[in-house]
């Protein structure tokens, strides 16, 4: 029955809304040992998406404290740059390349065979969900429970309107991570509220300043009933919330995203957005780096990073401070953890 | 100007006959959602920024020049209110004439490169607008910042007259301001000079270096203040919010241009360009398509519109 | 020829000049293109300025204007010093208005745009009431008997009414612009436009103004218009001041000789060239344009056939309808037993049959200013090398070099740009491009507009040479005294048809001239 | 041309002794990797495809109109190329010639009505490109396309002269062909002309109109070409692969038109152009700056580069 399917729904809402706790992606290893001489080379998305940007350079901090050698391309998410990043690591003999949070390896495949042929590994890294296959050829690929988040958004509204949901989601059929999630989305939406309505539109990402503000405007006067705006990236909520205000429809409808983005909790923080459901970035950087330590250290690879997922609403949205920062509010025994499963404290 | 010519006034007004003609289309497949006040109050308080920056194109496209630093002054000019406003807590009476003055800071640097040098101002503009650009990711760290002051966004988009966002008045405002200037005053007819013949404004006594100047602080000030309402529309600015707005501001001029005054950059005309192509956008949307007909609409209305305007001033030999 | 006024010889010289010059000196590159120049013009004065090609008058101009800035020298008007550079947009304060050379129009406005373009003085700025200029507009054409209303576009006027808008605007600033009572007009070769009777219109004006004070500055390359209307004159050589004179105390070959620096014969007759007992080496037949209506006619070899009548009458369209510039509605024209449909025919198939035009606006039709001598003279001749399609450029330049000796250019070399020559050099240019094809007809339109004395018997020159080669020339003109000087045989146009035909002997201004006032009556007896 | 002028050459080759400089710069700074073989060889072969868009713009740039649909054309052509051979298995030795016909065919669209109705360029080819984004985006269903064949990728970026990926060849023979079209036939002399005086160029015979064609159908092609490699050098094609490069092959076209023949767009001028500019953001990141300071440097090096060449040449004025 409907009640069930909520009551199912909120189970899930409650696991994801408290402080996460540490959990181990594999067995403990002495990182600073196997990791002497060997180099890893970084190459994020883009270095001028703030996200990605702060991962990769707390990525920097732990291999700095492991002793190990870093680098970062900086690039502005143009593919060329990518390319020349990765020639430039085989020319300069660094052991393995991680191509951080969206660097998709599909668009460009021959280098990372000739990588991989110059005998370095190549990882995804924060690109695909858990279920997906590895991408592009590389060796291996990091990933992260998209699948969850995208039910995390599902279950979200149907509690909320207690499984009278009609709901805009906007995606970017061109990230791989959407596809994840939005499985995960359906899938809680087929179970837990077979008769809420959604209607999934596709923007894609370079669009998404010019087409998101109209087309969400046009859908929330084609459709009064619409209750709620799911953007799964929570950065499109810079287009959504105006769209909403512009429309006159602050009161009735209301927004849920994903990726806990800094400006993102202020606006939950502020109201005009009712829930972000965040990815502590300092984490995925621990966990990334130690899924690429354990390939160079020749352990068993790990697919599934482990990287939890936390619900901001208006409740805990102060607790990520004000302004907001990107890792906090989640804790921070994940270090600790880290640092045992590193062997460089007991 | 004067006179009165049926095949002139057809091709004034042919523009505004298509969007009415479109309106109707949609009205008659959407009558209950499309031609519904709130819809239309929507598809007018939306779209100031881009009427603003394309108000503040045609000041040097009139004078000859290009400004395609507008859309990065847009995103500083967006990205200093949010910062200083909602990060250093400087009243937002004050910020505004602070970032005004810096767009037309930049208008000046503009402007002094291009006349000084005798630079090209296509490849000024576009190298002073990619040093904004480095100037924004700078000092916002690449961050979306919002927590700006709520009265902004009160004096933007929360007030309504006739139940339209308030700040689609400013937009009218600065375009009858700009049709007053281009059409009443010696320096509108100075900027025309300008723009068609360097040589023959300077022969008529024209300053002819003061004015472009003029056009580029203009420009620049238009600029700020798009990025000033930018910021209180969505409440927060991020570092790439002008970069899209350029090219559909070029093409609105550009269409613009084919009514009202044809022939001439012309502010009525580029109103009108901008909420005939957002109506038709609207329009797609409300009927559900998918979002890469916005696209082929957008293209292929710009190209027929213009086609159109050719053809019923039969196909005139134009400078613009 | 009206005469001289009788009260211009006895002006007495006023104690202050209202404007003197003193010194004056610009360089561009190397080149000293006005050399300490003197000269002064009184209160109430028409003055001429006189000199070849590229002496420096329109540079003298533009300074005054503040167009350029001068590298020495100094100006005072009513004996105060102004400063230099001329301040931009100040000159009407000063009492100074403009005709430049290019008259200053701007195409795509309407003529009271440019009417009140540059109005600095009396205009609002801060509110232009359109209605009332376009009344006050109507008066003030009204006034001067001008066919111009308020909302024309200028790209639409005849190059006339252009002229005419220039100078009325010019005359306008005058007479309300200045506060400070001292006006100079200046007039930079404002009659190569203008047919006989709007060139008397204009003169008249210009008497009108100076009976009031207002001095002007006229330049022409026709002494007639010189002696007829100027009380003073100063003629410039190369730059430098040759000397200033009354007019009414020089007589025409004096003046010619000042100018050019040695006598010349006087006016040559046409050369002895037309191949009377061959085949026409052209005939037209049923032309209709515009103005023209069944317009047929032969050309001789070695014959020069001018064609001439009023403004409006038509006979100015010909040139552009007989090589495909401008369409016909029928007609066709045969060369050299080739026959072309002239509703069809291109420049580019007209210029294969040897046709070639040299169009009378050479800034924007005859060259491209911007770029170098040599690419401009290059471009018809680009095809004409061993390899389709390769351009040797070590033989263009040494054709460019020797075009450039042969008809006596006046620039640095090829690699000049065209902008940077004078008027009369750049039409030099316009001719070499063209005469260098050797063509079989060639048409003119106003070939000797802006062409000093000295470069104008050249290019007759150049003309009677390739006459002599047995190729046709067809010279549409509005200067009467240059087909008496050219032309074998001139047909007069009256509202598009020929009403006049004058052969050999008969080919005197005089003759055109009446053939061309008296239409009304000759057009009614051969209608 | 054949004057031999100490501060003419100064100003030919100014940008050149501004590259080298730039590359001592970054040598001094970071020998062992930026100073290497291989790391130049990176930079001449990835930027292959930008330098071929300039080389596209430069023609119609020349004739006077511009060509903003090159990027979505590259785009378009990038995408039919993976479509065709890894979806639709369509081996690539066909493709390429569809694909090249392609763009041709986009470029007679941009041509015929830009002539026809006698439009701007610039607005046809704005909304022709906006209309191919949306085709691109329809076909593709705005997904990234992989899986091209291996040959492709071979004869795109595997083979490499002297280390250098074969690309940079195909961009430098393209160049070499523009080069001599523009010097040493009679087209490109009715090109020149016909960009900075039609009316010359019609009287003279120039089929004006013809050029103009040509032109936009030469800048289709190099679009076309542009896409293929693209698609060689990624292994795939995605839906916004040209948008990054429009302003980009603008400004090295302008900046391309300060050297080798100061005042005219030229090919080996944008070569440099290009290369210059990739030099500079590559060594920054090479040194580990922050990505703003990428276009901090991209905006300062095409404005200061535009400044220092205009005072070699005495401030001239130009038409570009
Ligand atoms: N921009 C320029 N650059 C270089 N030289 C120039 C430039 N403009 C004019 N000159 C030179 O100055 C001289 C005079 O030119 P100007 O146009 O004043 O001649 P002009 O007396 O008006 O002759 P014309 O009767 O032929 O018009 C010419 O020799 C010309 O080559
Ligand atoms: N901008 C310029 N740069 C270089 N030289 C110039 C320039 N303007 C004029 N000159 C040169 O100055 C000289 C005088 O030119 P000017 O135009 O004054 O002659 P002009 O007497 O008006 O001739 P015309 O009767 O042909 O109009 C010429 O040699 C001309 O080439
Ligand atoms: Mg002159
Ligand atoms: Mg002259």
């Amino acid at each position: 029955g409907q009640s069930d399917g909520v009551a199912a729904a909120k189970a899930n809402i409650d696991r994801y809304s408290k402080i996460p706790t540490f959990e181990a992606p594999g067995e403990a290893f002495d990182a600073k040992a196997c990791m002497a001489g060997k180099s890893i080379f970084t190459i994020p998305a883009s270095s001028s998406i703030p996200f990605i940007k702060t991962i990769a350079d707390h990525r920097n901090e732990i291999a700095k404290q492991l002793g190990f050698e870093h680098s970062i391309w900086e690039n502005q998410g143009n593919p060329t740059q990518w390319i020349q990043g990765i020639d430039f690591s085989i020319n300069n003999n660094f052991d393995l390349i991680s191509l951080l949070a969206g660097a998709d390896p599909r668009f460009f495949e021959p280098q990372v065979k000739a990588a991989r042929d110059a005998g370095l590994a190549v990882v995804t890294a924060h690109l695909t969900g858990l279920e997906q296959d590895v991408p592009g050829g590389v060796t291996s690929a990091t990933a992260i429970d998209y699948k969850t988040a995208g039910s995390l958004l599902a279950d979200w509204s149907i509690v909320q309107t207690d499984g009278k949901v009609n709901a805009l989601v906007l995606v970017s059929n061109e990230a791989l991570s959407t596809d994840s999630m939005v499985s995960g989305l359906k899938a809680a939406f087929d179970t837990n509220c077979p008769d809420c309505k959604y209607e999934i539109v596709n923007v894609p990402i370079s669009d998404w300043a010019t087409k998101i503000q109209p087309t969400v405007r046009a859908k929330l006067q084609a459709d009064a009933d619409i209750n709620y705006v799911i953007p799964i990236y929570d950065s499109m909520s810079s287009f959504v919330v105006p769209a909403i205000t512009i429309t006159g429809k602050g009161d009735s409808v209301r927004v849920a995203t994903f990726n806990g983005t800094p400006f993102v909790i202020d606006f939950v923080r502020e109201g005009q957005v009712e829930m972000d459901v965040g990815e502590n970035l300092d984490w995925i950087a621990h966990a990334m780096l130690d899924a690429e330590m354990r390939i160079l250290c020749g352990l068993e690879p790990v697919r599934d990073s482990k990287v939890p997922l936390l619900i901001f609403d208006r409740n805990n949205a102060a607790t990520a401070g004000t302004p907001a920062e990107a890792s906090k509010g989640y804790g921070d025994d994940y270090v600790t953890g880290y640092h045992k499963l590193w062997m460089i404290e007991k | 100007m004067h006179r009165i010519d049926i095949k002139y006034e057809a091709e004034r007004f042919g523009l505004v006959f298509v969007w009415i003609a479109l309106i109707l289309l949609f009205g008659v497949m959407r009558p209950e959602t499309f031609l519904t006040w709130s819809n239309f109050s929507t598809i007018f308080g939306s779209e100031a920024v881009l009427v603003i920056v394309t108000l503040g194109l045609i000041i040097p496209l009139t004078a000859g020049d290009f400004d395609l630093s507008i859309a990065q002054n847009l995103t500083l000019a967006s990205m200093v209110t949010a910062i200083l406003n909602a990060r250093l807590g400087v009243p937002i009476i004050a910020t505004i004439p602070l970032v005004l003055l810096i767009g037309m800071g930049i208008g000046v640097v503009n402007g002094a490169i291009t006349l000084y040098f005798r630079v090209h101002s296509l490849i000024v503009t576009l190298g002073i607008g990619t040093f904004l650009h480095g100037i924004t990711l700078w000092i916002s760290n690449s961050q979306t910042i919002s927590g700006v002051s709520s009265s902004l966004i009160k004096y933007v988009i929360v007030t309504r007259i006739l139940g339209i966002p308030i700040e689609f008045y400013y937009a009218i405002i600065l375009c009858a301001v700009i049709w007053y200037v281009f059409s009443y005053t010696a320096y509108g007819q100075h900027l025309l000079f300008t723009g068609r013949g360097k040589e023959v404004a300077r022969l008529t006594g024209v300053n002819v270096g003061a004015v472009r100047m003029g056009a580029f602080i203009a420009s620049g000030f238009m600029g700020a203040v798009a990025g000033i309402l930018y910021t209180g529309t969505t409440g927060s600015a991020n570092p790439s919010s002008g970069t899209f707005l350029l090219l559909p501001a070029f093409a609105a001029a550009f269409l613009g241009a084919t009514c009202i005054k044809p022939g001439r950059f012309n502010p009525w005309g580029s109103v009108i360009a901008v909420y005939f192509l957002v109506t038709g956008i609207n329009g797609l949307s409300v009927l559900g398509f998918r979002t890469f007909v916005q696209d082929l609409f957008y293209g292929g209305a710009l190209v027929v519109a213009v086609m159109v305007s050719q053809l019923i001033s039969g196909r005139k030999e134009r400078s613009i | 020829m009206i005469a001289t006024q009788a009260g211009a010889a006895e002006r007495k010289p006023s104690p202050v000049e209202r404007l003197s010059i003193c010194g004056l000196t610009k360089v561009f590159g190397g080149n000293r293109a006005l050399d300490a120049v003197d000269f002064e013009v009184a209160s109430g004065e028409i003055h001429g300025l006189l000199g070849q090609n590229g002496s420096g008058k329109s540079t003298l101009i533009k300074i005054l204007s503040g167009f350029y800035a001068p590298d020495a020298g100094s100006i005072s008007i009513d004996g105060h010093p102004i400063p230099l550079p001329m301040p931009m947009g100040r000159h009407e304060a000063m009492g100074l208005a403009f005709v430049h050379q290019n008259l200053g129009l701007y195409p795509d406005g309407t003529v009271l745009e440019n009417l009140i373009a540059g109005d600095h003085g009396r205009l609002n700025s801060w509110r232009i009431d359109w209605r009332q200029e376009a009344a006050r507009a109507r008066a003030l054409f009204a006034t001067f008997k001008l066919d111009l209303k308020p909302n024309d576009l200028v790209e639409t006027l005849s190059p006339v009414l252009r002229a005419q808008l220039a100078i009325v605007r010019a005359a306008d600033r005058i007479q309300h612009g200045n506060d400070t009572g001292s006006a100079i007009l200046v007039l930079d070769e404002p009659t190569p436009f203008l047919p006989m009777d709007d060139v008397q219109a204009l003169f008249s004006m210009m008497r009108q103004l100076a009976a009031t004070g207002v001095s002007i500055i006229f330049v022409s390359h026709d002494i007639d218009e010189i002696i007829d209307v100027t009380d003073r004159a100063t003629v410039l050589r190369d730059g430098k001041t040759i000397g200033s004179f009354d007019t009414a105390s020089m007589s025409r070959p004096q003046i010619v000789e000042m100018i050019v620096g040695h006598a010349l014969k006087t006016d040559r007759t046409a050369g002895d060239t037309v191949k009377t007992d061959v085949n026409a080496n052209v005939v037209t037949s049923s032309v209709c344009g515009r103005l023209i209506q069944n317009l047929s006619f032969e050309v001789k070899p070695g014959e020069i056939l001018g064609l001439t009548g009023l403004i409006g009458s038509g006979y100015d369209e010909v040139p552009y309808l007989l090589n495909g510039s401008t369409t016909a509605r029928t007609g066709s024209l045969v060369v050299r037993g080739n026959t072309f449909d002239l509703g069809t025919v291109t420049p580019a198939r007209s210029m294969k049959a040897g046709v070639v035009l040299i169009p009378a606006d050479r800034q924007i039709t005859g060259i491209v200013p911007e770029l170098t001598l040599l690419e401009n003279v290059s471009l018809p001749v680009l095809g004409n090398h061993e390899r389709p399609g390769y351009i040797n450029h070590k033989k263009l330049r040494d054709n460019a070099d020797r075009l450039l000796k042969h008809f006596k250019v006046k620039a640095e070399g090829p690699d000049q740009q065209a902008g940077d020559l004078s008027g009369g050099n750049q039409q030099k240019i316009v001719l070499a491009k063209w005469l260098q094809l050797n063509p079989v007809l060639v048409l003119l339109d106003e070939p000797t507009q802006g062409i000093d004395v000295g470069a104008r018997a050249e290019i007759y020159d150049f003309l009677n040479t390739l006459c002599a080669g047995g190729a046709s020339v067809i010279c549409a003109t509005s200067e009467f005294e240059q087909l008496e000087a050219i032309a074998h045989r001139v047909l007069v146009f009256d509202r598009g048809q020929v009403t006049v035909e004058l052969k050999d002997g008969d080919v005197t201004k005089s003759n055109i001239a009446k053939a061309c006032y008296l239409k009304a009556t000759t057009t009614n007896a051969q209608n």
